[in-house]
């Protein structure tokens, strides 16, 4: 993935995706472009998550609340306010990373099942003001139905504009995971202590890690909007974070498209499975459980396994190097 | 290898938009089909099983009678968990891959309102079954969306023309700290101070949803002494409610009212360990009115599933007579023709006749007020001195509604 | 350069240093050495900041770094490495260094810019230095325990420190790899005009390289001195180096 | 509005009985943090067990005497279940990550909610206190639930009783050895692995206890589990991982700030417990007490 001079064989297959991705509104069923757009969404918060948990090693708990206060502040900008469309949609990353500074401003005085403790509390509080705020943010009952520009109106235009911001917000991620700052954020990640010791402020470094994080789980928010055009108090809950967090464990915390298989599995298996029993959180708990005994690096940690031995092979034909960083495929 | 990988992941795909592709084959003149999206897991339960129970003796009973139209009727049901962005997702899956032709269900309020405004953009009628919110019919009402269920607004009304013919001045309001508490405390208050203006509130306590111990709050309560407490209250915390009046002797010293205390869904799991003299409102008792269509309801109900139907059971037995009648009126399935059938209709029920209000598409229920008491022959404590409020001194005035609705 | 004054460390009962002095000039190779639970550890953690002295001051090119956070006191030219691998075991090998050459360029919060482009020529000097160019794309985890000591110090070496801190460099090591890691020291002291504080189980190896010594013993020192005063210091000789020592 | 005293005392007494049910339960969760380092997720669907068990039983013998025998035999009902999830599942991954066992109890939440909902269905369920303990008496003026006072009693005896265990029985001190080092323990010659399935079976046992305690108190209903786990946690941290009287403490907090919070400002009640962890957290970054990791 590392090799500088031609497309190793993950562009090609990411290629195929993406070329796939673009031609599914108009040929499939659209209930399949809105659940890949719901996917999208989801799995764009769980990669942030990832990049505090997966690649920053800290207990980010509260995730959603980040998600959550995005949506609502595109929602009120949208609904009470007479602003341009794009001023809401900006809104809302600003606000979720406002948040995350305080929030993380706190959290990182603390280490790992502290710092997750901590968050959920001060997350809890966020929860308790949107849900309690009735004439401000529809306590809970949410705000509903709001409009969208004419453009963003249809479900394939705005399935094509999840898509684009998510591609985007990918490409982000992944040139911030491979830069100085992503590789020293792994390093905190590895150890905190020797970090220190190298000369470098971890707390500075996951305050900002968290801020990264944060912001694009506010990108996320906004996403969520355009697709649902709902908002409502669950999302700042903790058991959505909790949620969150499984999808990125799910599907492989070291890795990077790990998170979204991990939604993908989830996400489809609660419709696809929901279909036919009520009881697929059964069935959930049963993978989740087969999944940590037998794949204990997730699913695209076990999928990265199994493929690296033979992209060795390749690359060593081809007098590559063998590159093989903390960020897998 | 890489032709390997091409190879692979173009058969990957085309397996998989085969395997997407396939129920969406041709549709032949099949059976009519309703998508229910409701909360299957969970304390709501207690409310969305009858519902669908009801719901289901009612449609089998037209099926075996050769269906509506000549064609079956068909449902099919889902769990939303109560979580809003499930219920959302799988409204979505039921209108667009089962492509139902009628949506009904929810007992979140949240959930409805959200599935409420979707149904309306994909013009795809609905019928909410349970969930209480005065927005989903005032407000927030439309062409496409339906109730067949009180809400707050209703509840308030009545609650207050029962409690203004009673003699308290002093009340003290607690409740549930979620949209529904606060609706409903806002609903009776407002109907009460108007029909009897001298009333009085002397303070307010609120506690979290599910909150376990509400001990704590009966004793701040009892420590201002009100003449009446207006529990604003529902669901698990009902019966955390009536345990904690209980063991504290509350509800001997302080009369208090709490929608649904006489409620069959709140009375039944608590046994003969229920408060008596609780002032509680209800849609419908197995046992009142005392009519023998009421009867013969209560009996079928109890000789399908073994137990006695609660409040869900009408609003279930509701929307399927609803359903049913419009289609037949309707005289083929087309969406905007039921909806012009559905208005206005009347239909007949174990609680009388019951008419969708067409401004509105809110059913005109009338509700019974009652006390909690303990009557010999019964395992658990049931309503006596039952009132009956009127539908029309129930509902919203349509003024109300075109106020809200800012017109 | 480096100056330890009357230290104090407690760990609720148990007094870890007591009362340590030590003195380091400029380009010297300074041995610290003392029996299993003499403070060495504590004492190098409370000069490089990991732990905060209940008392006495630790001077650095004449300045006072007590209350400094550790990446501070780093930041001033003091680095280590750790008795018990302590290295970013995910990372490649080339990454773990790349850490501490980017924490020393101030590039770490670069956000936009590829890493594997970025101080590609210093990482790669050190780990020739060192020798482990050839396994540089390998994860550091994977490594042998001899190759992770090394890369411990190749880890310390990216900060280009004045002074360097190797807390037992060769603790596991077999005695040839011990030899080899002997040998890389003394040359890097030389190339690299560098200071060396270190503690050392090995008393040849001590004696072999150290221009000075401290002699270290409940959390106290007993004496600092050159390795001649060290061996006739009656002291050490008893409760320390043994017959064996006191004789040859 | 006036507040007298007998008000104060009487919120006072029922904040206390409250926090002694959390404090059995965060006792429980808490030893096997200590011990096993797992952040038992689960730990509050065996609490849901624990009061649906004691519902049936006690429904199944009636009677005076119904309660009581719950009481009894509703933990030991807990214990089989976790002591088959232990042996089948749990003992595999002690040595993992800690979000590794978040997600891995997570899952085991999950099932045994489906599982409490095939076995009981999904309605409400009551349990009514046992003849003696019903109704309130008078004290000092209010009126205090009888229930409340006898679970004022029993939480410091178990408090007691688990102090007893640690510090007096031989299994005991070996389990809070290896909740401080666990190599020596292995050294000593011990079998790591029974000590271990020991300390997770009287954790769970004492979420049993605490589950069968609240049974009277509320409806016992699906979802009581996630309710109370969060709030477990939080007990657990701000009172010091691993400790138990840290548990006790923390618990005291929650349960009396509550219920003061509720006597002087009702509406804002929601927010006192997290109110309390983060000024707890921030003040003392590792928990009231000494923590023993």
């Amino acid at each position: 993935m590392g090799d500088k001079r031609k497309p190793s064989n993950a562009v090609w297959i990411l290629g195929i995706i993406f070329l796939f991705l673009i031609f599914i509104p108009p040929f499939a069923p659209r209930f399949f472009t809105y659940i890949l757009g719901l996917i999208f969404v989801t799995s764009l918060v769980a990669m942030s998550l990832n990049l505090v948990v997966g690649f920053g090693g800290m207990f980010q708990f509260h995730h959603g609340v980040f998600y959550g206060v995005s949506a609502y502040a595109t929602a009120l900008v949208l609904t009470k306010t007479s602003l341009a469309t794009w001023i809401g949609f900006m809104a809302g990353p600003i606000v979720a990373t406002l948040t995350g500074l305080i929030i993380g401003w706190f959290c990182v005085r603390l280490t790992r099942l502290y710092f997750g403790m901590l968050q959920i509390s001060l997350g809890s509080l966020l929860w308790a003001i949107v849900f309690r705020w009735y004439s401000f943010t529809g306590g809970d009952d949410g705000i509903h139905g709001i409009r969208m520009p004419s453009l963003l109106m249809s479900l394939n235009n705005s399935y094509y504009f999840i898509l684009a911001i998510f591609i985007l917000s990918l490409l982000l991620m992944y040139k911030i995971l491979k830069s100085p700052f992503g590789n020293t954020l792994q390093a905190i990640r590895d150890n905190p202590q020797r970090c220190e010791a190298v000369g470098i402020n971890v707390r500075r470094y996951q305050l900002l890690g968290i801020l990264i994080a944060t912001f694009f789980a506010g990108v996320a928010g906004v996403l969520f909007v355009i697709l649902e055009r709902s908002v409502f108090a669950d999302l700042l809950f903790w058991v959505l974070s909790l949620e969150i967090l499984i999808m990125c464990l799910l599907g492989g915390w070291f890795t990077f498209f790990g998170p979204i298989l991990g939604t993908a599995i989830i996400i489809s298996l609660r419709t696809f499975v929901g279909k036919y029993t009520e009881y697929w959180t059964l069935i959930l708990g049963i993978i989740l459980i087969l999944v940590i005994f037998f794949l204990p690096e997730g699913v695209m940690g076990y999928v990265q396994e199994v493929l690296k031995p033979k992209m060795k092979e390749v690359k060593q034909e081809e007098k590559g190097i063998d590159a093989s960083s903390g960020i897998g495929f | 290898m890489k032709r390997i990988l091409w190879v692979s992941s173009l058969c990957l795909w085309g397996v998989i938009i085969t395997l997407i592709c396939l129920p969406f084959g041709a549709k032949a003149q099949g059976p009519i089909k309703i998508g229910i999206v409701d909360t299957y897991s969970g304390p709501p339960t207690t409310y969305t099983y009858d519902v669908r129970d009801a719901f289901k003796l009612a449609i089998d009973e037209v099926n075996a009678k050769g269906g509506v139209l000549g064609r079956k009727i068909e449902f099919t049901t889902r769990d939303d968990k109560f979580k809003v962005d499930i219920c959302l997702s799988m409204a979505k899956e039921l209108i667009m891959m089962e492509k139902v032709d009628i949506l009904m269900g929810t007992i979140n309020s949240a959930a409805t309102l959200a599935v409420s405004e979707y149904c309306k953009g994909e013009k795809i009628p609905f019928i909410v079954t349970f969930s209480k919110s005065d927005k989903i019919t005032g407000e927030k009402g439309h062409r496409y969306v339906f109730s067949v269920t009180e809400n707050t607004a209703m509840i308030g009304k009545a609650a207050a023309a029962g409690l203004a013919k009673r003699p308290y001045v002093k009340y003290w309001i607690a409740g549930d700290d979620y949209e529904y508490g606060h609706a409903l405390a806002d609903g009776v208050w407002g109907n009460l101070k108007r029909l009897k203006p001298d009333v009085q509130l002397i303070g307010q306590s609120w506690w979290k949803v599910g909150e376990p111990e509400l001990t704590p709050y009966l004793t701040a309560i009892s420590a201002a002494k009100p003449d009446a407490v207006i529990f604003a209250t529902g669901g698990a915390s009902m019966v955390n409610a009536m345990k904690a009046a209980k063991a504290t002797g509350f509800a001997e010293r302080i009369p208090m009212f709490i929608h649904t205390a006489t409620e069959h869904s709140t009375l039944a799991p608590l046994g003969l360990d229920a408060p008596e003299k609780v002032i509680g409102t209800s849609n419908y008792h197995f046992y009142y009115p005392d009519t023998p269509k009421n009867k013969a309801f209560a009996k079928a109900f109890k000789d399908a599933y073994g137990r006695e139907p609660k409040v869900g059971a009408l609003y279930g037995y509701l929307a399927a007579q609803f359903i049913t009648r419009a289609l037949t009126k309707a005289g083929k399935m087309d969406r905007e023709r039921f909806i012009d059938a559905l208005e206005g209709m009347k239909v007949d029920s174990p609680v009388g006749e019951i008419e969708m209000r067409a401004y509105d598409h809110q059913a005109m229920l009338p509700m019974y007020m009652g006390v909690t008491k303990k009557v010999a022959g019964y395992p658990f404590l049931i309503a006596t001195d039952i009132v009956t409020i009127p539908a029309s001194e129930v509902m919203p005035s349509i003024e109300e509604i075109k106020k809200v609705r800012g017109q | 350069m480096l100056r330890v004054e009357s230290v104090f460390k407690s760990f609720d009962e148990f007094m870890a240093v007591n009362g340590a002095n030590l003195q380091v000039e400029k380009g010297e190779i300074v041995a610290v050495i003392g029996p299993n639970g003499a403070g060495k550890t504590t004492l190098f953690n409370l000069i490089t900041g990991l732990l905060k002295p209940d008392r006495g001051r630790i001077i650095f090119k004449e300045e006072d770094i007590t209350p400094l956070p550790p990446y501070e006191i780093c930041r001033k030219g003091i680095t280590r490495s750790f008795q018990i691998v302590n290295i970013f075991p995910r990372l490649t090998v080339f990454g773990n260094v790349q850490v501490a050459v980017l924490s020393h360029q101030r590039r770490s919060s670069n956000l936009f810019r590829s890493a594997e482009r970025i101080a590609v020529k210093e990482t790669r000097e050190i780990l020739e230095t060192v020798g482990l160019l050839d396994k540089e794309n390998l994860v550091a985890g994977s490594l042998s325990h001899g190759d992770q000591k090394i890369l411990e110090i190749a880890i310390a070496l990216g900060n280009e420190p004045e002074l360097l801190i190797l807390d037992e460099p060769t603790a596991g090591m077999s005695p040839e790899e011990t030899q080899k890691t002997m040998e890389l020291i003394k040359r890097l002291a030389k190339m690299r005009e560098l200071t060396i504080l270190f503690c050392e189980h090995d008393m040849e190896i001590v004696f072999s390289i150290a221009q000075r010594i401290m002699v270290m013993r409940h959390g106290r020192t007993i004496i600092q001195g050159t390795p001649e005063e060290v061996r006739s210091h009656p002291e050490v000789q008893e409760a320390y180096l043994g017959e064996e020592y006191a004789r040859g | 509005m006036a507040i007298g005293w007998a008000e104060i005392f009487c919120q006072f007494l029922v904040g206390i009985s409250r926090s002694m049910i959390l404090f059995i339960v965060c006792a429980g969760l808490s030893f096997i943090l200590g011990v096993l380092r797992v952040p038992n997720i689960a730990h509050g669907s065996l609490y849901m067990i624990g009061a649906f068990a004691t519902f049936s039983i006690s429904k199944m013998i009636g009677g005076t005497y119904g309660f009581w025998v719950a009481l009894a035999l509703a933990p030991l009902l807990v214990v089989v279940v976790s002591l088959i999830a232990e042996r089948l599942l749990f003992c595999h991954l002690y040595q993992r990550e800690h979000l590794m066992l978040i997600l891995f109890t997570f899952s085991v939440s999950l099932i045994l909610g489906d599982l409490v909902k095939i076995v009981w269905g999904a309605e409400y369920r009551s349990v009514s206190p046992p003849e003696i303990l019903k109704g309130s008496i008078s004290l000092l003026g209010a009126s205090v639930p009888r229930y409340n006072l006898f679970l004022i009693i029993i939480g410091p005896l178990v408090g007691i009783a688990l102090w007893l265990f640690t510090t007096r029985t031989k299994i005991g001190k070996i389990s809070r050895a290896a909740a401080v080092d666990r190599e020596m323990v292995g050294v000593l010659g011990i079998n790591v692995s029974w000590v271990f399935s020991f300390a997770f079976l009287v954790g769970c046992y004492l979420a049993g206890i605490g589950g069968a305690l609240v049974a009277p108190t509320v409806s016992i209903t699906l979802g009581m589990d996630h309710t109370l786990i969060i709030e477990a946690f939080l007990i657990v941290i701000i009172g010091g991982l691993g400790n138990m009287w840290g548990a006790l403490v923390g618990s005291l907090i929650f349960g009396v700030t509550h219920s003061f919070g509720v006597l002087f400002w009702p509406q804002f009640a929601i927010v006192f417990p997290y109110m309390s962890v983060v000024i707890v957290l921030l003040l003392r970054p590792r928990g009231l007490l000494k923590s023993v990791w």
